[in-house]
């Protein structure tokens, strides 16, 4: 099954992780992305996740062989979440198993890092006052941020 | 972003060309659609977003797009073919 | 609940997870160590866990508040396994949630640094050839270890 | 690590004092023991080890040991009192 995968319905993230068993990895780390209840200074309401999911499964899946070979990590699942969200649901799931810790970790954080960065995914948030508005990716947010193919503004 | 001069006089001598176009998040909302098929003779995607920007409401400048055809990530000075699935990516914001 | 614990039986991840949850917190972060069936080219058969508890658990919590004041983490819970756990069996779990995913990882990746490191903690290898050893601590075994408190020789 | 003639000269002053002594991992093992109670004239731990490695098979030097007194780590110099529980930790290996 595919590293990189989509759900329009709730994580089972046990059934993810058991995916990553090895009786020869002797770390796992693990990252959960939850739905927050607020955004630079907005009360968010719930939240919707929209993407091009034949191009992010594609690029969710370079990722994650870039992180395998980069790392040597054994195994690494990535899932996330398209359709509408309430606060505290689990929004995406990054899983990576290794002989030892410190790959796992680095591993882990890379695909989330990139994923958050490259794949087609957007969120829009829904403000408790009734607002809306399709979320920044971080790096745009950021001072000093590259101009180019991810800066932008605030679009609402 | 208009189309330079020399881009425009290229662009009169390509043929009409028929492809789709899907748009997504702020795009999606701000054509109404979610995809459409149209006639174009853009000879790239640069040509064929402004082409749309001029119809649509589109509040996203190029510089902050990314463009894909049929599927996988593209320049925009790539070629457009009859029959190209085009699409333009918003920043993205996935996690 | 303690913030730092043992079990004799095994880990229940989804309740330790269900501990973390905040609305509040938009990352998750953790770590599992898992028995590996390998160790220093030996092949490993089962793994016997022994904690000086009373001072374990007073260590673990220190790490653990210290890891929240560090990198200003919502919540951090250590559960670590004794006694005898075979190969892919979960030794030890770290979870943190936090608003910000960095946070999350560093406090982490901290936490079962620390753990590893201070935490009077000790593993018995059991070896497929039926010899037994207990396991140097990670440290020791690097070159350039400091003398002193961690240094070692493997002690079988 | 034999105690130093300094040392051993300020612990002949010192009275015996009833305390115990728990044992994990490789010393429970090289003891063949958990715990015990016993009676000593070592002032510190440091002196108290050297009394249990004459009288047990150890193999791991002070250097590599950490003390814990009454459930908190310690100083190989503290002064030891009557009722004291001292615990002579090995290199841990946790997780």
């Amino acid at each position: 099954m595919a590293a990189f995968r989509f759900s329009r319905t709730a994580l089972d993230v046990a059934a993810l992780r058991a995916e990553l068993a090895d009786p020869a990895c002797g770390g796992y780390a693990a990252f959960e992305g939850w739905v927050r209840d607020h955004n630079e200074g907005e009360r968010v309401r719930r939240l919707e996740y929209e993407a091009f999911e034949a191009l992010a499964v594609r690029e969710g899946e370079r990722i994650i062989a870039a992180a395998r070979e980069r790392f040597g990590v054994a195994h690494a699942l990535c899932a996330h979440r398209v359709g509408e969200l309430g606060i505290g649901e689990l929004a995406v799931w990054v899983g990576v198993s290794a002989a030892h810790r410190d790959e796992a970790f680095r591993a882990c954080r890379f695909i989330i890092d990139e994923v958050k960065h490259r794949v087609p995914i957007w969120k829009k948030e829904h403000y408790v006052g009734g607002d809306s508005g399709w979320v920044n990716c971080e790096r745009c947010a950021a001072p000093g941020a590259e101009s180019g193919a991810h800066a932008h503004e605030r679009s609402r | 972003m208009p189309p330079s001069a020399a881009c425009c006089a290229a662009e009169s001598t390509i043929s009409p060309k028929a492809l789709t176009v899907q748009y997504y998040a702020l795009l999606r909302e701000q054509a109404g659609r979610r995809e459409e098929a149209l006639t174009t003779s853009a000879p790239t995607p640069r040509e064929l977003y402004a082409e749309l920007a001029a119809r649509y409401p589109f509040t996203l400048t190029p510089e902050v797009l990314r463009v894909a055809i049929n599927g996988e990530f593209s320049e925009w000075s790539t070629p457009l073919a009859a029959g190209d699935a085009v699409v333009f990516i918003p920043p993205v914001a996935g996690g």
